[in-house]
């Protein structure tokens, strides 16, 4: 009855805002994201980022990521690590904490988002030698 | 002086003769007009000879030419380029004296730079590196009048006393000439 | 438009061109009855009896191919090259050593002419390294062009299958000149170079035959101030630059033409830039001034340009440190400084000042309202000072040395305060058999002279007669006295100039002929007193300034002690040295080879350099510095571009711009009258001048003392003068 | 040395007859009507062997004492001051008259070369300077005069002096001579203890010294210029010419570069009329001459013979003939290393003097006489002789300095004939293009021998060629 008039994604709503966290918390989310899902959170990355899935929606959207808070709305997609990237683009169903062959090796670089545009960016530099020393002052 | 010469057909002997003649040729007025004619005029009818005559012949405008309109050189490099006309002085690290005996006119250099990543040389300046040779002063006097760029001659002090060489100065037995190591 | 047309007028008659130029000498030859007519390759030239078969065919234009023959030095006709056939004669002869004879007909281009040079051509290969690949000399090699136009086009050298090629030890003479001795072919280049010119009897030949050896006899340092012509002069790639070894290739260069100024000769040079780098300094002939050679120091102390040099304004902030700044902080700082001083600011011009920035300077601050602009070397100011342009001047002309049959040479050591002045001397006393006498300390001028002792008061007793060097100068017909600017910067160097001043009227019979010289020793000295600085910086310690402005002032003339405690200093120019060092804001100004400027040197003769690199980093050219200076101070100078300041300059002394033109000055007899009345004796302090010897002389101003090179070479000095065989 | 060298100078310098046109025309002369001081045609039409009485050298074998006093005894020395006193034109002419040609190999008339000195001075001195540099393989004529007849040279000098009017004479004696060189230095002291030399020479009034000077054994200090230089303390290498050292010599003066043979018969010529010595030889070729032979004869000889004798009998009568006989000759060089080798065919008409030996396209050289039979390794023997004058070049002008060294180590290559055929051209035009290229006479001297081995020997160096490349295969 209630599935016939609705109610029932009224109920679903209200619980998405329980389980998002009130009513301020839910219009936060919806700010950052745009979006507003119910969803299981499956896991978290060492960046703070959750990791949702849902399968009642379709293939495509029924897994999704929501960025860790410090990042605010700084958010972007190199954020995530390539760990949890397989799993969020469905190359593999495993959640990387129970990924029998994903290999750990001790020289995997620490991932880094892509730094472009910030100070942090990368910047080409002149490899030849430079062809006039500048004078530098003695200090006192 | 400086006016322009059309050439309107190929004349056939040049006053080019002998091999010291500098490489440039001349586009000066006398220059030209020394040309002499060979031509068979006894076959030809009058007009013919009248025409061919005329063909020959230079046909001298009057006055300066300013080409700098036509030229299409930009603006600003006719107006604040400095052209050095100079006599290239035989390079010292060789005897040869082939590539000298003319003058030679450049520009100022300006707008080169050095890229910061690769460190190639790199200019913005499209006359950088334009050389022309002329057999002559006046030559290139006119050249750079007719194209309105200021220009001054750096004086050239290749003119050497001619002094004979002597071998024999080489053991003399009371100059200072007198050779000590070998 | 102006300027064209003066500039026009200027240069004169048009001369014609080369081709007609020839013409008109032969025509005018003929006129001469003892001259003779040979014949080369069927062209008629008449020759002065005794010119060689080479030099009369020059002047028909047609060139002899010679290794071994240099127009500069002795002949030696060992290389055989210049070969070729005279009509009649069995024969081919030398042509760099035979005397033409009358009548003679000579075959340059013949069969057998031909066939004797490719002879000597594979004899020549057959034992030269085929490494032209990684050879310095590539690309200008002699070797190179001339097996292209006459060797053979194969080799038929069959024994390289049996036996090598000859191999010989490379020799170690000294950090300047690379010696790769397989590449030589014996033509003893070098060896006369040493002997003749340099004055050095260092090089030489050992072993005979096939093992003959080019080299120094024993293993020593080729202790020589123009040492690095050799380079030049070799033929192949035996000898090359060791600084420049393996940087870059003749065809990939650039090369403007500049002049020196690390001396007050004004060298014309020759820069070769690649990459916006500075990669080699050679010189241009300029028979008036350095004919073909250039002293070591102008020729190596390039790579001081690329070492200590500012790129950027600073500021000292309170720490008293000096900190990077960009030039927007920089002019206004100082701008606020200078308006705030008022008139009680003065300048002070070092010795590479160029004379745009000179009379920048000058216009500033006399529209600033201050006349404290000085020179950093001094000169006396007693009777007619600077005011006369023929007290200051080397007013007979470099060339003209040549022609002198006695030179008195007074407190100056020309052998490293100007080596090619010194190599015109010695030229001179060679071929001409001129007397040479020096007053002052004895040292070494690789020709021999006649000490007179170093006490100033024999210039005294000569200018009285009881000297019997006095009867000497009198019956020679063309002396010749050489001042050392370092001389008249003594305290009596005004008594001395007088005294000088009045012998040299005494002397001097001949109007053309001017007896009394001023050798300088920095480049821009003459045109800053053309332009009316002081000279000497006594005014500027005794002026109570509030701000100090130096112009390339690096000479260590002035410390921090000498000025006033709240003394702002301004310092202008490229290199961080001592002037640098005390300065209270730094402008980085353009060096020699950066800026298009004007240079005067002893003789008086203005000359340009060109931009070859432009300046690095944040540096400008010096004028436009002051020009943009002037703006933000509210005295606005009136030029914009090379051209307006160069009319400034033309205004004030018109012999500034004319270029190439020494223009002589001829007020002795003025000079003298007006010395007259000067006061001061001469003092019995001995004549000293401070470049002694060859260690001192490689390190002398803000570029050579940044320079690696140099400093490599007083060790190598240093290092051979305590080793036993020197 | 000073032999060779000075004979290749010679072909040079009648080939650069025309740069001095003096020469040229003497030369000319020669042809038309002869001027005063031309040698009288020779009548005779056989030469040699030479009478005892008409011998120069008496004691060429140092039979007798060599000292002064031996040395009056033979005659010399008698009197000199009469032919002093009677003036430098006297002597030119006499010498002029006897057809002299210098015995150093360029066999240049020796009375015009004196009379180039013979002009106004300008205030320089004048320099006689006597080579005694002999040098040359085989030859070793100068040393039987020096050690066994010293007073003979002495006494040429002085006269020769006297005929130039030099001031002075330097006797430039080959390092390795030291016994000559002692000799030498005693006759000099004997003449001057005698007062033959020094102020008022003889009592003439004139006055000369003699110098000896011991060079340091260099082979090309035979050659004048480099003499001249080596004496006056430089590396002894050539000068080029012109400046000839009759204008320009010795420390920049006038100076005379002449061979002890020349020097030291000047005094018989002048005490014996020049005519005396024109009888000797043919027309140009007058006089009697030293010759030196060695090699497979079975008496090797120094000999004093008549000029124009012909090469066989010159050998079968003082040489004792071939080892094995005529028939096992090989080849001879006539003339010292530097001369071409003539085949056996051509020995047998050769006449030993300058024109003679021309004709077989060799020349006289210093007439040593090197003579090789069957059993010789003849491009060994050639190759040994260029080995020894790449060793003695001197390494100022290209052609002999990179030259010589190149033909050596093929000529090595061709004794062993790994080589191939075409090489031999090769190494002919190598030789020519040393040839006449060279500052001195060195590079020719250098060329000839190897040019007149390929002339007569071209066979031979294929043979082996062809055996060398059968080894291989």
């Amino acid at each position: 009855m209630a599935k016939y008039f609705g109610v029932d994604k009224i109920f679903a709503f209200l619980r998405t805002i329980k389980e998002t966290g009130g009513i301020r918390a839910s219009l936060y989310k919806i700010y950052r994201f745009d979006n507003l899902r119910p969803g299981t959170l499956v896991g978290t990355d060492k960046f703070g980022n959750k990791y949702f899935e849902n399968p009642h929606y379709f293939y495509g959207r029924n897994r999704w990521v929501e960025y860790a808070p410090k990042y605010g709305m700084d958010y972007d997609g190199s954020q995530v690590p390539a760990e949890w990237f397989g799993w969020l683009h469905y190359k593999t169903d495993y959640l990387p904490t129970n990924d029998p062959t994903r290999p750990k090796y001790e020289w995997m670089a620490e991932h880094t988002e892509n730094m472009s545009g910030t100070p942090g960016q990368f910047m080409p530099y002149s490899t030849t030698t430079p062809k006039i020393q500048a004078w530098v002052p003695p200090k006192n | 002086m400086s006016s322009t010469l059309l050439r309107l057909k190929q004349v056939s002997k040049c006053a080019v003769n002998g091999n010291w003649v500098p490489r440039a040729l001349s586009t000066s007025a006398q220059r030209l007009a020394e040309t002499t004619l060979k031509n068979d005029f006894a076959l030809l009818n009058p007009e013919d000879v009248e025409h061919k005559k005329k063909l020959q012949e230079l046909i001298t405008v009057e006055g300066t030419t300013d080409l700098s309109p036509i030229s299409g050189v930009p603006e600003e490099h006719i107006r604040e380029r400095r052209v050095r006309i100079y006599e290239p002085a035989k390079n010292c690290m060789q005897s040869g004296t082939s590539n000298i005996g003319h003058w030679q006119i450049d520009f100022d250099t300006r707008e080169r730079w050095e890229n910061p990543l690769m460190g190639w040389c790199s200019t913005g300046d499209p006359l950088s590196n334009m050389q022309v040779e002329f057999s002559s002063k006046d030559d290139a006097i006119d050249y750079c009048e007719k194209n309105g760029w200021t220009w001054f001659i750096q004086k050239s002090s290749l003119e050497k006393n001619f002094k004979p060489k002597n071998y024999g100065v080489n053991f003399a037995w009371n100059k200072r000439t007198r050779v000590s190591t070998k | 438009m102006l300027r064209l047309t003066v500039s026009r007028a200027l240069n004169g008659a048009k001369s014609s061109p080369t081709c007609l130029s020839v013409a008109s000498r032969y025509q005018s030859d003929q006129k001469k009855p003892d001259k003779i007519e040979v014949f080369i390759d069927d062209k008629p030239v008449l020759v002065e009896p005794g010119t060689t078969v080479l030099q009369a065919a020059a002047m028909v234009g047609v060139e002899i191919p010679r290794f071994c023959y240099h127009e500069r030095l002795a002949v030696a006709g060992n290389c055989r090259m210049c070969l070729v056939e005279v009509e009649k004669s069995p024969k081919p002869v030398a042509a760099c050593a035979m005397p033409v004879m009358k009548g003679w007909r000579v075959k340059t281009d013949s069969e057998m002419t031909r066939k004797a040079r490719e002879g000597i051509m594979e004899f020549l290969l057959v034992n030269h390294p085929l490494d032209c690949p990684i050879c310095d000399q590539g690309g200008e090699c002699d070797l190179q062009d001339q097996s292209m136009a006459f060797g053979s086009d194969r080799s038929r050298f069959t024994d390289i299958d049996f036996s090598g090629k000859r191999a010989v030890e490379d020799k170690d003479i000294g950090p300047l000149v690379k010696t790769i001795m397989t590449r030589c072919i014996h033509c003893t280049r070098c060896i006369r170079f040493a002997s003749e010119v340099a004055g050095i009897n260092d090089l030489g030949t050992t072993g005979r035959g096939n093992d003959m050896q080019v080299g120094t006899y024993i293993e020593k340092l080729f202790m020589s101030e123009l040492s690095g012509n050799i380079i030049d002069l070799c033929p192949v790639g035996a000898l090359t630059s060791k600084p420049y070894s393996f940087t870059a290739r003749p065809w990939e260069i650039r090369k403007v033409d500049s002049i020196d100024v690390l001396d007050a000769v004004g060298s014309n040079i020759i820069v070769s830039t690649r990459t916006g780098e500075v990669m080699r300094i050679v010189p241009r002939v300029n028979e008036e001034i350095n004919e073909e050679w250039l002293a070591d120091k102008s020729r190596f102390a390039y790579d001081g340009l690329k070492r200590q040099r500012l790129v950027t304004p600073m500021l000292r902030d309170n720490n008293g440190d000096l900190n990077p700044v960009d030039w927007e902080a920089a002019l206004i700082t100082v701008a606020k400084v200078v308006k705030h001083a008022g008139n009680s600011i003065g300048a002070i011009a070092g010795g590479f000042a160029d004379a745009e920035a000179l009379i920048a300077l000058k216009d500033l601050l006399n529209r600033l309202g201050s006349e404290h602009l000085c020179t950093e070397r001094t000169f006396p100011l007693d009777g007619s000072g600077t005011d006369l342009r023929s007290s200051y001047l080397l007013n007979n002309k470099i060339a003209a040395v040549e022609e002198a049959d006695l030179v008195l040479l007074v407190g100056t050591n020309p052998r490293f305060e100007a080596p090619l002045l010194n190599a015109r001397l010695r030229k001179a006393w060679v071929h001409n058999e001129t007397d040479v006498a020096l007053i002052g300390p004895q040292v070494d001028l690789t020709y021999h002279y006649e000490h007179l002792g170093d006490d100033p008061n024999v210039l005294r007793k000569i200018n009285e007669g009881d000297h019997e060097f006095a009867d000497k100068l009198k019956r020679a017909k063309k002396p010749l006295i050489i001042i050392g600017a370092e001389l008249l910067e003594r305290k009596d160097g005004g008594a001395l100039l007088s005294t000088v001043q009045n012998l040299s009227t005494k002397l001097n019979s001949n109007e053309d002929w001017k007896v009394l010289n001023v050798l300088h020793k920095v480049a821009s000295q003459v045109a800053a007193l053309d332009i009316g600085y002081n000279p000497g910086i006594d005014k500027i310690k005794s002026a109570d300034l509030k701000v100090l402005y130096l112009l390339g002032a690096d000479g260590d003339h002035i410390n921090k002690e000498d000025l006033p405690k709240d003394c702002f200093v301004i310092y202008q120019g490229h290199h961080g040295d001592r002037g640098a060092a005390i300065a209270d804001a730094v402008l980085p100004g353009a060096a020699y080879t950066e800026k298009q400027a004007t240079y005067v040197n002893t003789e008086g003769r203005a000359q340009q350099t060109l931009v070859a690199v432009s300046p690095p980093g944040r540096a400008r050219e010096d004028w436009k510095i002051i020009r943009a200076l002037s703006e933000i101070v509210g005295a606005k100078l009136p030029y914009d571009n090379l051209n307006q300041i160069r009319d400034r300059l033309d205004e004030i002394a018109p012999h500034l711009t004319r270029y190439g033109n020494a223009e002589s000055a001829n007020y002795f007899k003025q000079a003298a009258e007006l010395s007259k009345k000067t006061e001061s004796a001469i003092d019995c302090k001995p004549i000293d001048v401070k470049i002694k010897e060859l260690q001192d002389y490689y390190m002398t101003d803000s570029i050579s003392r940044a320079s690696p090179t140099m400093a490599k070479c007083v060790q190598a000095v240093l290092k051979q003068k305590q080793s036993a065989c020197n | 040395m000073a032999s060779a060298l000075g004979r290749i100078t010679n072909l040079s310098k009648t080939q650069v007859g025309q740069f001095i046109p003096v020469l040229c025309n003497t030369q000319i002369a020669f042809y038309s009507a002869p001027p005063p001081g031309t040698p009288p045609p020779q009548t005779k039409t056989t030469f040699g062997p030479l009478a005892d009485q008409d011998r120069v050298f008496t004691n060429l074998y140092g039979r007798h004492d060599w000292r002064l006093k031996g040395a009056l005894k033979r005659g010399d020395w008698y009197k000199t001051k009469e032919i002093l006193l009677k003036g430098a034109d006297w002597i030119i002419n006499e010498v002029k008259v006897s057809g002299l040609r210098g015995r150093g190999g360029a066999g240049f008339p020796s009375g015009m070369k004196w009379s180039f000195m013979n002009k106004p001075g300008d205030g320089r001195p004048k320099y006689l300077v006597v080579n005694a540099d002999e040098g040359e393989p085989g030859t070793c004529k100068d040393r039987e005069i020096m050690r066994h007849d010293p007073h003979k040279l002495v006494e040429g000098c002085l006269i020769a002096g006297k005929a130039m009017g030099a001031k002075a004479a330097y006797i430039y004696i080959r390092g390795e001579f030291y016994n000559e060189a002692s000799n030498m230095q005693v006759a000099i002291a004997e003449a001057y203890q005698a007062g033959f030399l020094g102020k008022n020479a003889c009592g003439s009034g004139y006055d000369f010294d003699v110098f000896m000077h011991r060079g340091a054994g260099a082979y090309i200090c035979g050659e004048e210029t480099a003499l001249i230089e080596s004496l006056e303390g430089k590396q002894g290498k050539p000068r080029l010419k012109p400046p000839f050292p009759a204008d320009v010599g010795l420390f920049g003066c006038p100076t005379t570069v002449t061979n002890v043979e020349t020097v030291a018969v000047s005094p018989a010529i002048c005490r014996r009329g020049g005519t005396w010595f024109a009888s000797f030889g043919r027309t140009r070729n007058s006089g009697t001459k030293l010759f030196n032979i060695s090699g497979h004869v079975n008496r090797p000889c120094t000999v004093e013979e008549e000029m124009s004798i012909p090469l066989k009998e010159l050998i079968e009568r003082h040489a004792g003939g071939v080892t094995g006989g005529w028939d096992n000759l090989l080849a001879i060089i006539p003339g010292g290393s530097s001369t071409p080798l003539i085949p056996k065919k051509a020995c047998e008409e050769a006449i030993m003097d300058f024109d003679g030996l021309v004709a077989v396209q060799t020349s006289l050289g210093t007439a040593a006489i090197i003579v090789m039979d069957r059993s010789t390794d003849i491009v060994k023997a050639i190759a040994r002789l260029i080995m020894f004058y790449k060793h003695e070049s001197c390494g100022q002008c290209t052609p002999c300095r990179e030259g010589v060294n190149w033909m050596n180590k093929m000529m090595y290559r061709f004794v062993d004939g790994n080589a191939k055929p075409e090489e031999i051209d090769m190494l002919w035009e190598i030789s020519k293009q040393i040839e006449g290229h060279s500052i001195c006479a060195l590079g020719d001297g250098a060329a000839w021998p190897v040019q007149g081995l390929i002339r007569h020997f071209r066979p031979e160096l294929e043979g082996r060629m062809k055996k060398f490349q059968q080894a291989q295969n």
